[in-house]
């Protein structure tokens, strides 16, 4: 396959392009709901729009009701949402708990899919129980109670955890805190006695929870794939949500290169455009191949993890910390090339100076998937 | 015992006498920094009585002469009141602009009756000063700026607009650079002296990307600024049309001040990143690990710099342009260091109000460290000034 | 079964009996490749039996017409032709600037008759060319070349010196950037053939840093270039005073091969590395390992970008300057690369001449590298197309 | 101690610079022996010069007929050394080897060090044996064997190895290959029986052996300092080694600088000297920048460890990492800059990056010392 996009691709960026600009952007969306110091972080109503666009399933199978589109497609509707910072639970509900529930029961996708599809529903995930992502690692323990299980235990950086109607949650249901074999996901419902949150808004106005589950009792059909053999499920849905991040992030690298590009033949100083100078001339061109190259690395996991590759995971890392790097340069350019008015709040560079370092972390930062190309490279 | 032995003994128990416990605290607030000024409280009585008896001793000013409101003290007495305050951690008595910025300007280019006027009412915190330099259109190209003040006999008309006016929301006067001459760029340019408070002149806060912040626009229309403040006390500082003269002295003066608090700035990450992980139940990752590596060694040789460059300054081995390379490298390592700290702390450091980060510190702080490659000199205008004062490259 | 299957048969049949086991071989050293020529000989019957079939069916250059001495195969032919060759991994029976750079400018600028002339020698490898673009002065500067060819009527009297003349000391014709018209930068050059036995003309190999190389430099000392060599033969290609035009096409041509074999260039380093050190009887230093990992991340990324690159330009999608980020990526890595084998290598990748490693493979190949970001436009070059012709800012 | 020299040694260093740029200057030494392929890699009378000049022993206590002086004086010699780029034995004989025989016996002392001062003699120290530098593992072993010991072993990269009077060699007596303990040093002396060497030419063009001990006997009274407790000799020998390899560095760094600059201000391209555009301008002064950190953090180390603080060997990674990252930035700037010219062997840039990459690499490169700062540090 050709690393880019075929016509109906190209169409569907069309479309997510023009969606977004106009319903998606900062001043819309990502400031509006930030000055009102929403809780949840984003807007419904734009949810509900992207479901009508057909968005929000777009990763869920025909059989099950949605688009059964891939991870190309996915991509292309992140990168317009990085590229307009748009507050949305698109990346953990349509592409994380998404792929989750592709290895659910019919019962499952049954209670879930249909409230996502429509744009009603908003899915989490709660995977860290560190402040830097550790998956290798579950201690969140569940164990058997009954006809089902008795979750205990913490987990942090849940994004937007408070306002989802759903969380998929990686426990331990046997084995050590480090063994790779007794993980078990679960779809945990909101309603959940013995469930709390406490609700933190991030550097990037967006909000996540630290969730405790103090004994919360759950239906042995809240789990996901296999009891015990939850790791595969977990991967899967890691590998489809760091590649989603990737996308988002190479968004977010090109709107901030692009906004920067735009100020420096605009902005004057000793009688010339900034742009002019050969320095940040070449700073520029510099950011903007490292842009190509993070975008090619992004379309070519995609296309893998399509392909249902083995190589995918690897390429998901490589993605993820590529673009990491290269969204962090061009936000750090972008600020110093903006000059004083990129320290402002006035100026949208340093909403994507924020965005950017909360979507680094997320799922683990380029140096955690630098050392699993290492591991994954036998070295 | 050597006189300069006898004055540490006496700097003892005065400031035994007269700096209160309370005053030895580190400071937590804004609220704790004394800043002075006519709309100025105290926060305690403790902060009044230290900042008073400062007052009368000199000590606001120490190094200032004493007709000025300074103590008179020699460079030698002036060092051992610093280590004696330091050493009992002694608060600052009055934050100043007034004192780091046009105290220097009028000590150097002020006319007798000047200095009096403006030095003791400045030693005195009477008056709170901010700075009018930056404007909208200018920025690194300070010279280009446009305010525009209007010749009229007796005084001038100012119109215009400036950025960065840290605290001129809370400030009394601000010493602000005018075109007076739009046909001589250099030369045209007068460096004056006036109530905010005069009609036509307002102030907004500006809000930056870490949160609320000191500095502010400040806006002047139609303002009136007469010629004199009296017999002998011009509203500019040296003369008319050359205040880019004066502008240039405080700019060397303040790169200066800080590139030598950067080079107090060695701080190493990694083993402080190691144990906050610890903290967490967790460890460092292997890669990352080696990144905080190789920032410590560079942090090592920036405070060995920083060291070497501060011994050299005493004794005029440096080269003049050398503040500059220092702002350059002292800036871009902090600016590295918080990206650091930042990615070691993980999601927790993303928090930007929660209680357990104290409102954000790390992130705000994070952000903040942006602007120290901007302000006092941009990173490119440094490699410009190294390029051709240092490295004598030609000029394009 | 479709023409081209037939095409993909009838080839791997020809191959089978006319590409010998000796010329499957990988390539080990200079004289495994035949670049033909007056002086050339053949290191063995194989290579000799090998090229001359190829010549026999036009495939030494097989998408060239027949009458030029090509099979005149259409691209999905030669495409295929191309996956047989490497399927068996048969060696390129001629390798030729002639068929790289001077070809293509003839098929695009040259007269019926220069073509048949010229391009039937270099497909039977009777004459070996070289290029003479460079010049001391000149550089990243190439338009600013001063060598002169004085107007004689019917012939020129060319005057100068040309540098990194590849394998000038073994070629038999130049082809040449000559001014011709001192008035006019650009259109005052001549892209001139001559024979570089001509009187006055020498060259002198270049020792680089990596130790002998095919570069010379190439002198002129009043060589008599006529303006014809025979009927319908100019001695220039395309037009008098236009040679720029030729070269620019050229250029582009040649950046586009550097970038697309770059664009294969995706070579990780750690897993082999760390191999390598495993054999030593050691490991790999941890920091270390991070610098290689984080090296990989860029060079896999870097492949995908390639591999992007490559479909894109097939269906024009590529923005016509990409080539010249895909060179400034590629050469960068490449270099970056080399730095990491180097050090991965430890002492012995230090070696010049012993036999351990092969006469000093590693450090000359380390050093190599840092010519690939010089040659065929600098880096600093690249990144001023991009920032002119991609990011469309404006020119200083 | 303020971080300059005093007067002494800025005197000594104006000796220095003069002495090194009139006679071990790069035509007259290094092109010169390398082109006539010398098998030392070196000249001799250089050698013998520097020691009329008091350089050769200037480490060796007043006590031992040297001069007594410290380590900010080697590295004014050392700095001069690298900026000359001159071939010369004075690290591994004048630094390693003398303050290895400081622990020596007074007829160990007394056996060698007058050679030393002479110029006569030659020293060199064999202690890697892997391609890395890896001197927690030390494998090549030393038994008892009557009186004295009986060598097996081999070790690698040893600078002028058959060139040396003495090989300082650390070898294992005792414990197991990585043991801290167990170490012993030795002053093996050129015709020791059953020592061969495998001479190779470097990049550099200076010349080192791999070196083969196969049952050397050596008298008991070869050994410096005390049996099993040769550690610590080798420690301060590193130490010292690693900071006159960084001051050695920072010369070559500034040198290439140097040149690099020069040349800027010379070259003409599109019209303007090269030195006229911006982005070589930053890059050049980024250079700058980074130079003279790395001579600051060499200069605490050398104050440091003459002052004989145990933070001297943390400042020694430092420094040593330091100026390997600077020095190779310098000469990739240099070639660069210079353009096509800067990769033929005539001009004199090529030759600053090869001993760059010979010096990175000996004692260990900036890799190898970044993580010891960390262990250092506790992390």
């Amino acid at each position: 396959m050709p690393l880019y996009h075929d016509e109906d691709q190209a169409m569907l960026a069309d479309t997510a392009t023009s969606f977004m600009a106009d319903q998606g952007n900062i001043k819309d969306q990502l400031r509006h709901w930030r000055d009102r110091d929403c809780p949840d972080g984003f807007g419904h109503g734009l949810w509900k729009q992207m479901a009508e666009m057909g968005f929000t399933g777009m990763l869920v199978g025909e059989d099950d009701g949605g688009l059964g589109m891939g991870h190309v497609e996915a991509g292309i509707v992140l990168e317009e949402i990085g590229r307009n910072l748009t507050p949305s639970p698109f990346l953990t509900s349509s592409v994380l708990a998404a792929t989750a529930l592709k290895h659910g029961s019919n019962d499952l996708k049954g209670r879930y899919l249909p409230g996502l599809i429509e744009g009603d529903s908003v899915f989490a995930v709660a995977i860290d129980e560190t402040p830097k992502h550790r998956p290798s690692r579950i201690t969140t323990k569940a164990e058997k109670s009954g006809n089902g299980f008795k979750l205990s235990g913490s987990k942090s950086f849940v994004i937007q955890g408070a306002s989802a109607d759903m969380l998929v949650v990686a426990a331990r249901t046997s084995g050590s805190d480090e063994d790779e074999d007794g993980i078990t996901l679960f779809a945990v419902p909101k309603d959940a006695a013995n469930m709390s949150h406490d609700s933190v808004r991030l550097v990037d106005s967006s909000v996540a929870t630290h969730t405790k589950f103090d004994g919360v009792e759950l239906d042995g059909d809240a789990v996901i794939g296999e009891v015990d053999g939850g790791r595969e499920v977990l991967n899967a849905m890691l590998t489809a949500g760091r590649i989603g991040a990737a996308a988002e992030g190479v968004g977010v690298a090109s709107g901030a290169m692009d906004i920067t590009v735009d100020y420096l033949k605009q902005r004057k100083q000793f009688g010339k455009l900034i742009g002019e100078f050969q320095a940040l001339q070449h700073r520029a061109s510099h950011l903007y191949s490292e842009v190509e190259i993070a975008r090619a690395a992004v379309i070519k996991a995609q296309q893998l993890l399509d392909g249902g590759s083995e190589k995918a995971e690897l390429m998901s890392s490589v993605a993820k910390a590529k673009v990491a790097k290269t969204a962090g340069l061009a936000v750090k350019e972008g600020v110093q090339m903006h000059g004083g008015v990129g320290m402002t709040d006035e100026y949208d560079i340093g909403l994507y100076m924020k965005r950017d370092r909360a979507l680094q972390e997320f799922l683990g930062d380029a140096y955690f998937h630098a050392n699993r190309v290492a591991e994954m490279s036998g070295y | 015992m050597s006189d300069l032995e006898t004055f540490r003994e006496e700097t003892r128990s005065w400031l035994e006498a007269n700096c209160p416990a309370e005053m030895r605290e580190p400071v937590r607030d804004e609220e704790d920094i004394y800043w002075g000024g006519r709309r100025a409280t105290f926060k305690s009585d403790a902060q009044k009585a230290w900042f008073e008896a400062c007052v009368a001793k000199g000590y606001t000013v120490p190094a200032w002469p004493k007709e000025y409101g300074g103590a008179g003290l020699s460079p030698a007495e002036a060092k051992v009141l610093r280590q004696e305050m330091t050493r009992i951690k002694a608060r600052i008595p009055l934050s100043s602009f007034g004192i780091w910025m046009l105290g220097p300007a009028l000590l150097h280019f002020g006319t007798e009756e000047q200095k009096k006027h403006f030095l003791s009412q400045i030693a005195r915190g009477e008056i709170r000063w901010c700075q009018g330099y930056s404007e909208p259109g200018s920025g690194s190209d300070l010279v280009s700026l446009q305010t525009f003040g209007e010749d009229k006999g007796d005084h001038w008309v100012v119109n215009g607009q400036k950025v960065w006016t840290s605290y001129a929301d809370q400030a009394d006067w601000i010493f602000c650079l005018v075109r007076t001459d739009k046909e001589n760029k250099y030369k045209g340019i007068t460096f004056m002296l006036f109530d905010t408070a005069s009609e036509g002149c307002s102030t907004k806060p500006i809000k930056l990307i870490s949160g609320s912040s000191p500095f502010c626009e400040t806006f002047m229309e139609d303002v009136k600024v007469p010629k004199s403040y009296g017999e002998g006390i011009p509203a500019y500082v040296g003369e008319i049309n050359r205040g880019w003269d004066v502008a240039k002295y405080l700019l060397g003066h303040e790169r200066e001040m800080i590139s030598g608090a950067d080079g107090g700035n060695t701080g190493t990450v990694g083993s402080a990143m190691s144990r906050h992980a610890s903290k967490a139940g967790d460890e460092l990752d292997p890669v990352l690990r080696a990144e905080l590596a190789m920032f410590d060694v560079d942090a090592l040789a920036y405070g060995a710099m920083g060291e070497k460059f501060l011994d050299e300054i005493k004794v005029g081995k440096a080269h003049p342009a050398q503040p500059n390379m220092m702002k350059y490298a002292g800036t871009e390592l902090n600016k590295r260091r918080h990206e650091l700290m930042m990615t070691a702390g993980g999601s927790r450091s993303l928090e930007w109000d929660s209680e357990e980060t104290s409102g954000g510190k790390p992130s705000r702080g994070w952000l903040r460290t942006k602007a120290n490659s901007i302000e006092g000199g941009t990173s490119e205008v440094m490699l410009n000034v190294i390029s051709k004062r240092i490295l004598d490259l030609p000029g394009s």
